[in-house]
């Protein structure tokens, strides 16, 4: 089982055992994932470092991923950003910001159904690009970006 | 001042107080009683001073008479600069301009506030975010001059706006010693030095 | 600032002379220059799609259901329930109440503003002490205060309702006008009143709206969104926040926590806003 | 112990949305209290969504997640009815589970 936990965020493959495993019900809630935190993925200070630990350092640009955020964002602390892969048979998903002090926000792993696609809220501490790396079932790398820009306002009082 | 407006008061009484300065005086003694100081933000400032006492009385449309000798006292009250100089360093100008620092309670004694002025005002090209309270000042210098009395009139402006416009919705900054003179001097710059980005085609 | 207090007594002389005038509806100041740059910006509208999309799904639903929590099972020493707590349309009826205050309540021979009242019954009910409240009244990123979650969900229960604030005590009546004047009272520092940013149209400070609280369009958006979920820090914020820290930045002193005062502004804003639909609680910056 | 989630799972076709607000901190561990003393990290590490029995999605997150994190997923071939099981960890070991049914 670690071996296949492992493969969800390092990109080893075998992701159609993963589908079966999840399937099966063999990874149940209080047993799952914890353990095997991607500390280096999520701790990572720079972009090279976080996409190499996801294992996608060599991923291609893809225009067949979506992203759905705001050109300029009201608030860094929340920036609701919406992402999608229409890449044939994608099986994960990971959400960074290129200029956060810890860029990678989220890896999402999708089976029996769930489709390709997530959205969420980032923290962005400054105008940034958001990217998002597709895996597909094949183990390959997919990247898109856009930016975001952060503002300040109010009275600055 | 005060004989001033004892005159006028004494010319325009007579009339009868109408029910709404009952709710005046209920509302100003209610505040009086609510408001408490907080850090550099003294409980005495729900007191109103004499020109807000008649904006408030008012509806910020004072009799013009009694506008133009307010004014007038105001007015006289400027002080400008003792070396006559006006004009100072633009580029503090525009941080000055930036900040809305100053005043609350929230804002340490003793730290210089800033101007506040893009809160209210358009004025350096760069700056997007900006407030439409105030009109805009963008090109003010090249619109209007540089001259001595160009710059010895924006100095007075920023210093006391309410002697020009007396129930102005823009604060008295040099009166109330929110700004210091060097502060306003560099504010001047930014609005008519011809370096200025504000002045820039 | 230098404050003259002999020259009040000369100004409140003046308050005869200036009634008449200050009937006349006020010359309309002329409009600011435009500004070169777009002055209702792209920028607004984006602000503004992208908070639907915020508020469509609202962290302030958590906090909405952590004071339905408190409302229904809390019981104070006595036993005592928020079951008993009446806020103004019977014991116990939270349907709809939020929209309905400020309002006399006979009890207690006050008007009271729906966190007066949550507060009043909590500290009456449920054994909260007042001076503990007092110590922390507001939100902050360390602690959202169980009376500001029991706010949001009395306020959640009349969402998409219009707002309907009582004018019928003359008391309730009285506040509205002294709210009124409240909210035109320039002191301070800066000579600032809450009309010299809500008291006209079209204008911003930085790239914000600022609604002209005088009129009934506009002022619900003194209403709207609150209590609201603070996206800076996440956590839940008042009306009573807003009003305190509109009291800031207009340089005054510090308004006392569920004081006459602010009870009296919010009558005065929301009585404005009568007959406009509320949507619950928001999601601010 | 932490809030519960707030959990809306609604069939749109043949495709049901889930929604789900967490209550958390995410503390980044790079914050300074007022007495300046940095807040330590905490914030969610792993969560996990079940659907009709059945392990749809599987996931980990970091400190760049919104406080109170809000998440959208959208599971095709679900149906009404079928049991929707959501469970989070964290860095300290905290962790929730909560459930809704998808809503026809």
């Amino acid at each position: 089982m670690d071996a296949l936990r492992r493969t969800l965020l390092k990109g080893a493959g075998a992701t159609g055992a993963i589908a079966a495993a999840m399937a099966a019900g063999v990874l149940t809630p209080s047993r799952v994932l914890a353990a095997d935190y991607n500390r280096a993925a999520f701790e990572a200070k720079d972009m090279a470092g976080a996409l190499k630990n996801i294992g996608a350092a060599g991923a291609a640009d893809n225009s067949g991923i979506v992203i759905k955020a705001p050109d300029i964002a009201e608030n860094g602390a929340v920036v609701p950003v919406d992402v999608a892969s229409n890449i044939a048979n994608t099986v994960s998903l990971a959400v960074l910001v290129d200029k956060n002090p810890l860029p990678l926000s989220s890896a999402f792993d999708f089976a029996n159904g769930a489709l390709p696609e997530m959205s969420l809220r980032l923290k962005m501490g400054q105008t940034s690009l958001v990217e998002v790396v597709a895996k597909t079932a094949d183990g390959k790398y997919y990247r898109a970006k856009k930016e975001v820009k952060v503002t300040v306002g109010g009275c600055g009082g | 001042m005060n004989k001033i407006l004892f005159f006028l008061a004494a010319s325009l009484a007579g009339t009868v107080a109408l029910a709404d300065g009952d709710y005046r005086a209920e509302a100003i003694a209610m505040m009086k009683h609510d408001f408490k100081t907080k850090g550099i933000a003294t409980a005495d400032r729900v007191n109103e001073d004499g020109v807000q006492a008649v904006c408030n009385r008012s509806g910020d449309h004072p009799p013009k008479t009694i506008a133009e000798r307010l004014e007038k006292d105001q007015l006289e009250s400027i002080r400008y600069p003792a070396d006559g100089k006006l004009m100072g360093d633009w580029k503090a100008g525009e941080k000055l301009a930036q900040s809305g620092r100053g005043m609350t309670w929230s804002d340490k004694a003793g730290v210089p506030g800033g101007g506040n002025c893009y809160n209210c005002h358009q004025i350096g090209p760069a700056e997007t975010s900006f407030g439409t309270v105030g009109p805009s000042l963008y090109q003010f210098g090249k619109l209007r001059g540089s001259g001595p009395d160009m710059q010895k009139y924006v100095y007075g402006r920023i210093w006391n706006a309410k002697a020009f416009n007396l129930c102005s919705a823009m604060p008295r900054f040099g009166h109330v010693q929110a700004l210091t003179e060097a502060q306003i001097k560099d504010l001047v710059a930014l609005l008519l030095d011809p370096q200025s980005p504000v002045n820039s085609k | 600032m230098k404050q003259r207090p002999s020259m009040l007594a000369a100004a409140a002389a003046l308050t005869a002379a200036f009634a008449v005038q200050a009937q006349q509806p006020p010359k309309k100041a002329p409009p600011p220059a435009k500004a070169a740059a777009p002055a209702k910006s792209a920028i607004s509208e984006e602000f503004e799609k992208f908070r639907e999309v915020l508020e469509e799904d609202n962290p302030a639903e958590l906090f909405e259901a952590r004071g339905e929590d408190i409302w229904k099972n809390k019981k104070g020493p006595d036993g005592a329930s928020m079951a008993q707590c009446d806020l103004g349309l019977g014991a116990g009826v939270v349907k709809g109440a939020y929209v309905r205050m400020p309002r006399w309540f006979a009890d207690v021979g006050k008007v009271m503003d729906a966190e007066r009242r949550v507060v009043h019954c909590m500290v009456k009910y449920l054994g909260y002490k007042e001076e503990d409240i007092r110590k922390q009244p507001f939100s902050n990123v360390n602690k959202t205060p169980d009376h500001v979650s029991v706010i949001t969900y009395v306020a959640g229960q009349s969402r998409n309702m219009k707002i309907a604030v009582p004018q019928k005590h003359p008391q309730e009546r009285a506040t509205y006008e002294i709210g009124k004047e409240i909210f035109a009272y320039r002191a301070g520092p800066y000579d600032f009143a809450c009309a010299t940013c809500h008291g006209n149209d079209d204008m911003r400070i930085r790239t914000q709206d600022l609604p002209n609280l005088r009129k009934p369009d506009q002022a619900i958006r003194a209403y709207q969104g609150w209590p609201g979920y603070r996206m800076t820090g996440g956590f839940m914020l008042t009306q009573q926040w807003r009003m305190n820290d509109c009291f800031r930045q207009q340089r005054f002193p510090e308004p006392t926590y569920l004081s006459d005062t602010i009870t009296a502004l919010l009558t005065y804003m929301t009585v404005t806003a009568n007959g406009q639909l509320y949507k619950g609680p928001g999601i601010k910056r | 112990m932490a809030d519960p989630m707030k959990i809306r799972a609604q069939m749109k076709g043949d495709t049901a949305d889930i929604r789900v607000l967490m209550s958390h901190a995410m503390e980044t561990g790079q914050r300074k209290d007022n007495a300046g003393n940095t807040v330590p990290a905490h914030y969610i590490q792993s969560i996990t969504i079940d659907v009709g029995g059945k392990r749809v999605i599987q996931g980990q997150t970091g400190t760049s997640v919104s406080r109170n994190p809000v998440f959208g997923f959208r599971v095709k071939g679900a149906k009404a009815g079928d049991k929707v099981v959501i469970h989070w960890e964290d860095n300290k070991g905290d962790k929730r589970t909560d459930e809704t049914t998808v809503a026809g």
